[in-house]
C-alpha cells in the first residue's frame, strides 16, 4: 500500500510540477532576453490548449499519436525509477531500466518521425539518433561510475553513497559530465539539433500536433525534473548539513540551480551544427570516461 | 583607367562591331556595339580592365527608336564612373547574343529580360523562367508597352517550373517556398546526402509587385519615390534617394547642401538599424535568440529617432525630387547625438562580446564560402564582396548626397565566410556612427529651412541617368530613361540581392543543410527588393478581407 | 517411450522425408507441405526429446548405437540440459523457417528439389550435431551441415554473387573446420577416445604436460567454431553468404546454425576444459573477440543498404553478444562461480534471443524481397501500410534486438551488462566490454530500428514497389508471427528460462561447483533479483514493467483523451510546394553520414568507409610480378569458383531435374572429410 | 570562450526587461512623437474639393465622383501608405495626419474608410463640379456639407 501511495505521489509530482520548472526557465530565460515572457503558468496552460486542439497527421501515418502515449509512459516510468529522497518508488530503481526507458521515449520519437513520412522528419531522426549516439553514453558512463562506487545498479544505493562515504573526484567528473550532458538530453539549444526549427521545422514533430504534441512536449518538461533529480541526488546530493524541511528546500534550491544553469546555456549559445555537437561529445564522453578511470583506481 | 582609354580599347579590340559613344552626364560612358560584337566586348571589359558588372537592363524602345534596347551596365569603381554597352535588339524577332557563359552574373538579367520582354538570349546556359509566375502563359510579356499593366492572363498550369532531377541519392529537402526562417518565400531545393548539400536549385520571384511596371505607365516621377521606398521595408530610403538622384541626375536638378546631408543622416541611421536588424536575425536563424532579442532592443532607439526625425519608424516618406520634406531643427541634434552615441556604447560591447564567442565562430566561420573571384564572376556586391577583401562601395566610388564631405573608412576582410561579413557589418555600423556626427555638424552650420529645390519645368524627355547608392547589404543600382507624361519610359531597379543571390547555390554546395539558413542570411537577402517586377491587380481595389472566422477556419484547417 | 529411439527416429524422419522430397522435383505446389510434414514429425520428437531432458534430467546412452572400430568413434547420444536448449531453438525457429518456405519459396524460378532435401538434411546435420557424445560423429554432423547448407547458400546458382559467396562460405567454414579435425585427432591421439567425457581429463592432463600444444589445440577449436559463429573476424563469409541464401535458409543460418559455433565452444571451453587459468586466459580471448564482434559488426551494418546485408552484419555483432557473455563467464569461472553463472546466463539467453528475433527479422526481410522483388532498402519504402503484418512482426523484431523492454532483447542485454559491469570490479577489461555493449546497443536501435524499418515500412510508397497492394500470405505470415509471439514471450517468460539456461549450463561441469541458482538469482512477483552476495545489485521484473507501461500508456491516452479533440489527416508539408516521394525519399546512405564519417579509417593514402576491413589486396602496377602472386583472387579464388561454378553446372545445370546428384556429391564430400580425418589420425 | 558568454550575459542582465504587455498596459513613453504621421482626417468644413491630394497620392487611394453639385471625396484608408502628401498639398490644411496607429481591425471596408460630401458649383457645359467661386458663395454653402 505504502508503494501505491508513493508511486501515485511521484507520478503526480512528475506530471504537475514540473511544468512549474518549465515556467520558471521561460521566465528566466526572458529575462535574458529583456522580455516579460509568458507566465509562470503557461507551460499548463499550453498544455491544456494542446490538449483541446484538433489532432492532424500525416496521411502516411501508420501508428497515430500510439508513439506518444507509449514515448511519455516510458518517461514517466523512468520517473518512478528515480530516487526522491534517497529511495525509489518503483522496482528498486533500476539503472539500466532508466536507460532503456529513457531510450524508448526517444525511440518513439524517432518512431513517430519516421511514421509521418516527412523528408525533415527523417533528417531530424537521423540527427536524434546521431545525437543519442553521442549523448547516451556520457548518461551510461557517468552512472556507471556511480555504480562501480557503489557496487550496486539501483539508484536507492547510489543515492546514498556520496552521503554516507564522502565525496570522491570520480564521482564530481561524472556529474560533471552528465551536467554536460544533460543539455542535450533535453534537446535544450546549443544541441536542439533534431528539433532545429530553423532547418527542419521541427523535424520529428512536423507533423505532429494538438494533443499528440502536447505529450511529447509533456515528455521533454518530465524529463528536465529526472535529469535535474538525478543529478542532484547521486552526483551532488548534499544538503549542506540541513535536516528536515530544510534539507527538502535545499534539494529543490540544488535543482533550481541545475535547471537554471541549463537555460543560461541554452540562451546563450547558438545551435550547433549536428557534426560540431558529435566533436562536442566526444569530448564530453571522455570526460566521463575519466571519471571511471578515476573510479576504477579507486578515487 | 580613363574613359577615353576604354572607349580606344573598345574600338581597337571590337573593330566593326563598334558603333558609337556618347557622354550624356559626366560620369557616364554609353558605347553602342553590334549585337554581334557584345560578347567580344563584353569580355574585354570584364577581363581586361577593372570593370565590374552591374546589371543588364532590357527595354522597350519601339514607340520611340523602332527598336528593343539591350543595356549592360559596368562600373569602373576606383576611376568613378559607369560604362553602358547599347546593344538593340530587332523589334519583331528581338534576339542578343547572351553574355552569361563571360560572366556569370549576368544570368539572372538575361532570363528576367527574356522573362518579361521577350528579348531571346541564344546561348543562354540555363534558360528556364525566373521571373514569370508558373501558369503565366507563353509569349505574354508582361514589360512590353502594349501590355495593359492591370491585365490578367488567364491561367497556363502547362508552363510550371522544371527543378533539377536528383543527383543519384540524394533527397530532396525543401526550404520554402514558405520557411520560417526566410522571412520572405523564397524557394531553395537543397539535394541532400545525409547532412551534405549536394546540390541546390533555386526558384524565387513568388512576391511580384509591378514595381516596375507601375513607374513607367501609371506613376509620376514624384509619386515614384514613395512607391520606390516600398520595394523594400529595410532599406527603403535608399531605394528612394536612388531613384530621386536619378531624377536629379537626368535633368540637372541642384539639390540644397542641406537636404544632401539630411539624407545622408538618414541613409546613414537606416545603415545602423538594418545591421542591428540583420545581426538579430543571422542570431535567430541559427537558433541565438538572444542575440535577436537584444540587439533589437539596441536597435529600437534608432527606430523612435527616425519616427522622431521623419514622423514614421520606417517608410519615412521624406524624400521628393529636389530635396527633403522635413527638416531636422538644430533643437533635435542634441537628442540624437545622445542616442547615437548610447547605442555605439552599446554595439561596442556587443563587438567586444561577440568577437571570442567560440560557439558563434563555430557557426559561422569557414562557411559559405564566396572567394574574390567569385565575387567577380558573379558581381556580387556589399558585404558579401567586401568580406572577400574587395574594396567597393559606392559611398566612396560614387559618391552620392554628403559623402564627398564626411569621413570613414570602407570596412573589409579577407575570410570569404559568413564571419567575416558579419564582422564588416559590424564594423561598418561603427562607420555610420561617425558619419551621422559629422553631417550633423555640418547641419549645425548650415542655415535651417532651406532643402528643397522645387522642380518648376518638366522632366525633359530621353534623357539617361544611372545612380548607385550603398544599401545597408550592398549597392543599389537605379537606372533611368526618361520619358514623356512625366514619367519615365524605362526605370530599372537593380536592388544588392539581385546578383548576391545567385552566389548562393555556390556557397552551399558541399556545405550542411544546417549551414544552409545562415548562408542565405549572410547575404542580408531582400526577396521583396529582389522581386519587385511583374505585375499584379494594384489598381482595382478589389482587395479580398478575410474575417475573423474565415481567418480561424483556414488556420484550423 | 526410449529417447533413444525418439531421436534415432526423428533423424530417419528427416532422412525420409528428404529423400521423399528428392523424387518429386515437378510438385511445386505440394512438396512444401511434404516436406514440412516430415518437418514437423521429426520436430515433434526432438520437441519431446528435449523436454522430457529438462524436466527429468539429462539423457545418457552408455552403449554406443554403432561404433567405427578402425576409427576409435563410437556413435553415443547425449541429450542433457544444453542440448536440450539448442534442440528448442533448432525446432522452433527451423519449423517456422518451414512453414515459411513453402509459399515463398515458390517465387523461384529454380527447382524446389534442390531445397528441401537439403533443407531437411541440413536440420538432420544440426540436430546431429547437438545429440552426440563424440567428437568424430560431432564433426561427421558438423561438415554435414556445413555442406548441406552451402548447398543452400547457393540455391540460386545462376547468381554469380551468390556462388562466389558460397564459396567463400565454403572455403572458410572448412579452413576453420580443418583446425577442429586437427584437434580432435590430436585429443585422440592422447585419450584413444573421442568421447567427450574422456577428453575432458585429458585437457587437464595437458595442461601441465604441454600447455603449449594445449593452447594450440584450443586456438584451432576456437578458429573453428569461430569461424562457423561468424566472430569477427573469421565470419568474413558470414555477409555475404546470409544475403546469398533464401530467405528462410537465412534465418536459420543466422539464427541457428552459427549458434553451433557457440555450442561447441561452451562444449570444449567449459565442458571439456578444466576450470583454471587456462579457463581464464580463454576467456578472456573468447571477450575481446566478442566485443570486437559486436562493435564492428553492429558498426558496420550502419553502412549497409541491402536489407539482408544489414542483418547478416547485425549477426556477426550479436553473436558477439553471446561470445561476450560466455567468454565473461568462462573468464570469471575461476574468480566469482556467481558472476560467472550470470554471465553465462547472459549469454545464453542472447543465443535463444537472438535465434527467434534475427530470424524473425530474416524472414521479414525475405517477405519485402518476396513482394517487391528487391534487398535494397533504398526502393522500398512506406510498405507498412500494406503489409501490416510483416510491419507490425518487423517493429517487434527490431525492438527486440534493439532490447526495449519488456520484449526479449532487454532482459539478456540486461544480464550481460550486469555481469560485465559486476565483473569489471574484478576485472576492469570487462567494464571496458560492458561500456561497448551498452554503445553497440545503440547503434544496434540505429541500423536496425530506425534504418531497417524506418526505410522499408515507413515513409512513402515509391515508385518501384508501387504493385505491393496486399501482405505476404498467410503461411508466411503464420511462421513470421510464431516468432514475433517468442519474442515478446522471452522478454516475460524470463524465470523459467532462466532456471533452464542454469540447468543448461550446470550440466557442464561437476556437480556442485556452480552456486545455487536461488543464492545467484532471486526470483520474486515473476521477476529477477541478481545477488552477489552482498544484497540484491538489480531487479527486473518483467510483468511489473509490463504492467506498469500499460497502465502508464493507459493513464496517457486518457488525458490525450480528455482534450477531445478530433482527428484529422493532412498531406504532408513541404514548405508549400508538391513534391513526389522519389524525390523526398531519405536513402540508407544518408543515414548517420556525420556520425559514420568518425569511424572512417584513414592511414595515409589508404582509406576507407568504415571499421569493417575490406580484405582487398592493394592494387599493383602490372608489370610487378609479385601482383599475380599477391592477388589471391586471381589465381585462386576465381578460378576456383570457376571449375566450382562448372561442377555446378555439370552437375545441376544439366540435371536440374534430378538434383540426387547433389546428394552423391555431397556423399563424395563427406567420405572426403572422412578419408582426410582418417589419413591424420 | 566563457569570458564572452559572460560579457553576454552582462549586456543581458543589465537592462533587464524593456518590454511591456501592450495591450494590457501602456508605455507612456512610447507613444507616438510630435510630427508622427498617423491615421489621416479630413475636415470637411475646410475642405474646398480640389482634389489635390487624390492627384499626389501615390497609392491612388482617394477616389472623387462628382454628382451634380456634390463632390464626394472617398478614402479607402486600407490602402493608405502614411506618407501624408495630401496633407502636405491640401491648401487648406483640411486634411491632418494623426496620431491615431491602433488601426487593426475586423472590418477594413467600413473602419478604414473615410467619406467627405462636398458642395460645389456645377460646370452648366461639361457637368463637371467646380469650386464656388467666392467667400461668400462657400459661406452660403457651408449648409450643405456633412
Amino acid at each position: 500500500m505504502n508503494s501505491v501511495i508513493k508511486i501515485t505521489g511521484m507520478l503526480l509530482v512528475l506530471l504537475f510540477l514540473s511544468p512549474l520548472l518549465e515556467g520558471l526557465l521561460r521566465k528566466f530565460k526572458a529575462l535574458v532576453h529583456s522580455r516579460i515572457g509568458p507566465p509562470l503558468l503557461q507551460p499548463y496552460w499550453d498544455t491544456l490548449k494542446l490538449l483541446g486542439k484538433d489532432n492532424v497527421r500525416s496521411v502516411h501515418s501508420l501508428l497515430g499519436p500510439l508513439p506518444a502515449y507509449l514515448s511519455l509512459a516510458a518517461v514517466l516510468l523512468a520517473g518512478l525509477l528515480v530516487p526522491v529522497g534517497g529511495t525509489s518508488a518503483f522496482a528498486g530503481g533500476d539503472m539500466i531500466l532508466f536507460l532503456y526507458m529513457i531510450g524508448l521515449a526517444s525511440v518513439c520519437v524517432m518512431l513517430a518521425g519516421m511514421d509521418s513520412g516527412s523528408p525533415y522528419a527523417f533528417l531530424g531522426i537521423a540527427r536524434e539518433m546521431m545525437t543519442s549516439l553521442t549523448v547516451e553514453p556520457v548518461l551510461f558512463i557517468a552512472l556507471i561510475t556511480a555504480a562501480l562506487k557503489t557496487h550496486s545498479f539501483r539508484f536507492s544505493d547510489m543515492a546514498f553513497y556520496q552521503q554516507t562515504s564522502g565525496t570522491s573526484l570520480s564521482m564530481i567528473i561524472s556529474g560533471i559530465a552528465l551536467l554536460l550532458g544533460i543539455q542535450a538530453q533535453l534537446s535544450k539549444l546549443p544541441f536542439d539539433i533534431p528539433e532545429a526549427e530553423g532547418e527542419l521545422m521541427g523535424g520529428p514533430f512536423i507533423e505532429i500536433s494538438g494533443p499528440t504534441f502536447s505529450l511529447y512536449r509533456w515528455g521533454f518538461i518530465i524529463k528536465q525534473l529526472i535529469f535535474s533529480l538525478i543529478l542532484v541526488q547521486i552526483f551532488f546530493p548534499w544538503t549542506f548539513g540541513l535536516s528536515g524541511l530544510w534539507a527538502v528546500l535545499a534539494q529543490i534550491a540544488k535543482i533550481l540551480v541545475v535547471v537554471l544553469l541549463v537555460g543560461l546555456v541554452d540562451v546563450v549559445n547558438p545551435r550547433l551544427r549536428i557534426d560540431q555537437a558529435m566533436i562536442y561529445y566526444f569530448g564530453v564522453v571522455l570526460t566521463a570516461l575519466v571519471g571511471l578511470v578515476f573510479a576504477l583506481v579507486g578515487a | 583607367m580613363t574613359k577615353q582609354d576604354i572607349l580606344s580599347l573598345l574600338k581597337a579590340k571590337v573593330g566593326s562591331g563598334f558603333i558609337g559613344s556618347i557622354e550624356p552626364i559626366p560620369d557616364q560612358l554609353w558605347v553602342e556595339v553590334r549585337p554581334e560584337a557584345v560578347i567580344q566586348a563584353v569580355e574585354i571589359l570584364h577581363r581586361q580592365t577593372s570593370a565590374r558588372y552591374l546589371v543588364s537592363v532590357g527595354s522597350d524602345e519601339r514607340d520611340i527608336k523602332k527598336r528593343f534596347a539591350v543595356y549592360h551596365l559596368f562600373t569602373f569603381d576606383k576611376d568613378h564612373f559607369f560604362v553602358t554597352l547599347d546593344v538593340t535588339a530587332d523589334p519583331h524577332t528581338p534576339k542578343v547574343p547572351s553574355i552569361t557563359n563571360v560572366i556569370a552574373g549576368a544570368n539572372w538579367s538575361e532570363r528576367e529580360i527574356r522573362d518579361l520582354l521577350g528579348i531571346q538570349f541564344p546561348g543562354h546556359p540555363d534558360p528556364r523562367r525566373l521571373v514569370l509566375a508558373d501558369d503565366w502563359p507563353a509569349e505574354v510579356y508582361p514589360l512590353r508597352k502594349e501590355f495593359d499593366y492591370s491585365r490578367k492572363p488567364e491561367s497556363h498550369p502547362e508552363q510550371a517550373y522544371q527543378f533539377k532531377d536528383n543527383p543519384p541519392g540524394t533527397t530532396v529537402v525543401a526550404m520554402g517556398p514558405y520557411f520560417p526562417v526566410f522571412e520572405e518565400a523564397t524557394y531553395f531545393r537543397l539535394y541532400v546526402e545525409g547532412e551534405k548539400v549536394v546540390d541546390v536549385d533555386y526558384r524565387g520571384f513568388y512576391a511580384h509587385r509591378g514595381i516596375e511596371k507601375l513607374g513607367d505607365q501609371t506613376l509620376t516621377y514624384n509619386q515614384i519615390p514613395f512607391m520606390a521606398e516600398r520595394i523594400c521595408g529595410i532599406c527603403g530610403f535608399v531605394h528612394n534617394v536612388s531613384f530621386c538622384k536619378l531624377v536629379e541626375h537626368a535633368a540637372d536638378i541642384k539639390v540644397p547642401r542641406r537636404a544632401d546631408y539630411i539624407r545622408t543622416i538618414m541613409l546613414e541611421l537606416e545603415r545602423i538599424h538594418s545591421h542591428a536588424l540583420w545581426l538579430g536575425v543571422a542570431g535567430h536563424i541559427i537558433g541565438f535568440d538572444t542575440v535577436l532579442m537584444q540587439t533589437w532592443r539596441m536597435r529600437e532607439p534608432i527606430m523612435w529617432l527616425c519616427e522622431k526625425i521623419t514622423g514614421n519608424r520606417k517608410t519615412y516618406g521624406m524624400n521628393l525630387i529636389g530635396g527633403v520634406r522635413r527638416d531636422i531643427p538644430k533643437a533635435l541634434v542634441p537628442e540624437i547625438r545622445t542616442k547615437i552615441s548610447n547605442m555605439e556604447k552599446e554595439w561596442l560591447a556587443v563587438l567586444d562580446a561577440v568577437k571570442d564567442d567560440t560557439t558563434l565562430r563555430m557557426r559561422l566561420e569557414k562557411v559559405g564560402i564566396l572567394n574574390k573571384e567569385g565575387c567577380h564572376e558573379w558581381a556580387a556586391v556589399g558585404p558579401v564582396a567586401r568580406a572577400a577583401d574587395l574594396d567597393m562601395d559606392a559611398r566612396k566610388d560614387h559618391p552620392y548626397c554628403a559623402y564627398d564631405a564626411v569621413e570613414f573608412k570602407v570596412i573589409t576582410a579577407d575570410s570569404n565566410d559568413v564571419w567575416g561579413r558579419t564582422v564588416v557589418r559590424i564594423l561598418e555600423t561603427l562607420e555610420s556612427f561617425k558619419i551621422v556626427n559629422q553631417s550633423l555638424d555640418a547641419l549645425m552650420e548650415l542655415p535651417e529651412g532651406d532643402i528643397i529645390t522645387e522642380i518648376r519645368q518638366d522632366i525633359p524627355a530621353g534623357r539617361i541617368a544611372i545612380s548607385a547608392v550603398e544599401a545597408p547589404r550592398g549597392e543599389d543600382v537605379h537606372f533611368l530613361l526618361t520619358g514623356g507624361n512625366n514619367r519615365p519610359v524605362r526605370w530599372r531597379v537593380r536592388c544588392p540581392t539581385y546578383p548576391n543571390l545567385p552566389t548562393i547555390p555556390d556557397m552551399v554546395r558541399g556545405e550542411q543543410v544546417a549551414d544552409v539558413p545562415i548562408i542565405v542570411g549572410s547575404i542580408d537577402p531582400c526577396f521583396s527588393c529582389t522581386e519587385r517586377m511583374e505585375v499584379v491587380d494594384v489598381n482595382s481595389g478589389n482587395i479580398r478581407i478575410y474575417g475573423q472566422e474565415e481567418l480561424s477556419r483556414w488556420t484550423a484547417r | 517411450m526410449n529417447l533413444q529411439t525418439v531421436i534415432l527416429f526423428s533423424m530417419a524422419t528427416l532422412f525420409l522425408g528428404a529423400a521423399v522430397t528428392l523424387l518429386m522435383p515437378y510438385s511445386r505446389r505440394t512438396i512444401g507441405w511434404i516436406s514440412l510434414f516430415f518437418q514437423t514429425v521429426a520436430s515433434l520428437g526432438f520437441l519431446y526429446t528435449a523436454l522430457r531432458v529438462l524436466a527429468r534430467g539429462t539423457f545418457n546412452l552408455d552403449k554406443p548405437v554403432f561404433q567405427v572400430a578402425g576409427l576409435g568413434a563410437s556413435f553415443l547420444l547425449k541429450v542433457d540440459a544444453l542440448s536440450a536448449i539448442f534442440l528448442l531453438v533448432i525446432t522452433v525457429v527451423s519449423w517456422a523457417a518451414g512453414l515459411y518456405s513453402i509459399e515463398y519459396m515458390k517465387h523461384y524460378k529454380e527447382s524446389l528439389a534442390r531445397y528441401y532435401p537439403l533443407l531437411l538434411l541440413f536440420l538432420l546435420g544440426m540436430y546431429g550435431v547437438v545429440v552426440v557424445r563424440d567428437l568424430f560423429f560431432f564433426i561427421v554432423f558438423w561438415e554435414f551441415m556445413t555442406l548441406t547448407s552451402y548447398a543452400l547458400v547457393v540455391y540460386e546458382w545462376g547468381n554469380r554473387t551468390n556462388v562466389n559467396a558460397g564459396f567463400k562460405y565454403f572455403l572458410m567454414t572448412h579452413i576453420g573446420t580443418a583446425g577442429i579435425i586437427i584437434a580432435a585427432n590430436t585429443l585422440y591421439h592422447y585419450s584413444q577416445s573421442f568421447d567427450f567425457n574422456a577428453l575432458g581429463p585429458v585437457m587437464g592432463l595437458l595442461m601441465s604436460d604441454n600447455p603449449v600444444l594445449l593452447h594450440t589445440l584450443l586456438l584451432l577449436f576456437f578458429l573453428g567454431f569461430a569461424t562457423k559463429a561468424g566472430i569477427f573476424p573469421f565470419g568474413d563469409w558470414l555477409p555475404d553468404a546470409h544475403p546469398a541464401a533464401p530467405s528462410p535458409i537465412s534465418a536459420i543460418l543466422s539464427g541457428v546454425m552459427i549458434k553451433m559455433g557457440i555450442y561447441g565452444i561452451l562444449r570444449v571451453f567449459l565442458g571439456m576444459l578444466p576450470v583454471s587459468h587456462f579457463s581464464y586466459t580463454w576467456g578472456l580471448i573468447l571477450t575481446i573477440f566478442g566485443t570486437l564482434s559486436l562493435f564492428i559488426g553492429t558498426m558496420t551494418a550502419m553502412y549497409q543498404h541491402d536489407a539482408k546485408r544489414v542483418l547478416a552484419f547485425h549477426s556477426i555483432g550479436q553473436n558477439g553478444y553471446v561470445l561476450l557473455g560466455i567468454g565473461a563467464g568462462i573468464m570469471l569461472l575461476p574468480i566469482s562461480p556467481a558472476l560467472a553463472t550470470i554471465a553465462i546466463i547472459a549469454g545464453l539467453y542472447h543465443l535463444i534471443n537472438h535465434s527467434t528475433f534475427k530470424s524473425l527479422l530474416f524472414l521479414t526481410a525475405g517477405s519485402l524481397q518476396y513482394k517487391t522483388g528487391t534487398k535494397d532498402l533504398d526502393l522500398m519504402g512506406g510498405l507498412g501500410k500494406y503489409m501490416p503484418w510483416t510491419a507490425a512482426c518487423g517493429i517487434i523484431a527490431a525492438f527486440g534486438i534493439s532490447g526495449i523492454p519488456p520484449l526479449n532483447g532487454f532482459v539478456s542485454k540486461w544480464f550481460i551488462y550486469h555481469a560485465t559491469l559486476n565483473g569489471g570490479f574484478a576485472v576492469p577489461i570487462l567494464l571496458l566490454a560492458g561500456v561497448v555493449a551498452l554503445f553497440t546497443s545503440l547503434l544496434t536501435m540505429a541500423s536496425v530500428m530506425v534504418k531497417f524499418t524506418g526505410l522499408a515500412f515507413f515513409g512513402q510508397r515509391t515508385k518501384a514497389n508501387e504493385n505491393v497492394n496486399s501482405d505476404v500470405p498467410r503461411t508466411m505470415i503464420a511462421g513470421q508471427v510464431i516468432l514475433a509471439v517468442l519474442v515478446v514471450l522471452q522478454g516475460i517468460l524470463v524465470v523459467w528460462i532462466t532456471k533452464t539456461l542454469y540447468a543448461g549450463v550446470t550440466g557442464l561441469l561437476t556437480p556442485g561447483y556452480w552456486p545455487k541458482f536461488s543464492s545467484v538469482i532471486n526470483i520474486n512477483q515473476g521477476g529477477l533479483a541478481l545477488n552477489l552476495g552482498e544484497g540484491p545489485v538489480g531487479f527486473y521484473k518483467p510483468l511489473f514493467v509490463l504492467l506498469a507501461l500499460a497502465v502508464l500508456t493507459l493513464a496517457v491516452w486518457v488525458i490525450w483523451k480528455s482534450g477531445g479533440s478530433k482527428q484529422k489527416v493532412s498531406a504532408l508539408w513541404y514548405s508549400g510546394e508538391v513534391q513526389s516521394p522519389e524525390a523526398v525519399r531519405y536513402y540508407a546512405n544518408s543515414y548517420f553520414k556525420t556520425f559514420k564519417q568518425h569511424f572512417n579509417i584513414r592511414i595515409g593514402k589508404y582509406s576507407q568507409e568504415g571499421v569493417y576491413p575490406n580484405w582487398k589486396v592493394p592494387k599493383i602496377h602490372k608489370s610487378f610480378k609479385l601482383k599475380h602472386l599477391l592477388d589471391v583472387d586471381d589465381w585462386l579464388y576465381r578460378p576456383l569458383v570457376y571449375v566450382g561454378h562448372k561442377v555446378l553446372e555439370v552437375f545441376a545445370g544439366t540435371h536440374s531435374g534430378f538434383p540426387q546428384w547433389y546428394l552423391l556429391w555431397m556423399v563424395i564430400g563427406a567420405a572426403v572429410a572422412l578419408f582426410i580425418m582418417f589419413m591424420v589420425g | 570562450m566563457i569570458i564572452s558568454k559572460l560579457k553576454e550575459a552582462l549586456i543581458c542582465f543589465k537592462n533587464l526587461r524593456v518590454t511591456f504587455p501592450y495591450p494590457l498596459k501602456r508605455n507612456f513613453e512610447a507613444l507616438p512623437v510630435e510630427g508622427f504621421r498617423g491615421k489621416l482626417t479630413i475636415d470637411v468644413n475646410k475642405c474646398i474639393g480640389c482634389a489635390g491630394c487624390a492627384n499626389v497620392c501615390p497609392s491612388r487611394l482617394i477616389v472623387v465622383t462628382d454628382r451634380q453639385a456634390v463632390r464626394k471625396l472617398d478614402f479607402y484608408l486600407e490602402r493608405c501608405t502614411y506618407c501624408g502628401r495630401c496633407a502636405d498639398v491640401c491648401p487648406e490644411k483640411a486634411i491632418t495626419m494623426t496620431q491615431e496607429f491602433e488601426t487593426a481591425t475586423n472590418d477594413v471596408h467600413n473602419d478604414m474608410h473615410i467619406s467627405a460630401e462636398v458642395y460645389m458649383g456645377t460646370c452648366q457645359r461639361c457637368g463637371r463640379c467646380f469650386e464656388t467661386q467666392t467667400i461668400i458663395d462657400r459661406m452660403m454653402t457651408v449648409g450643405f456639407r456633412n
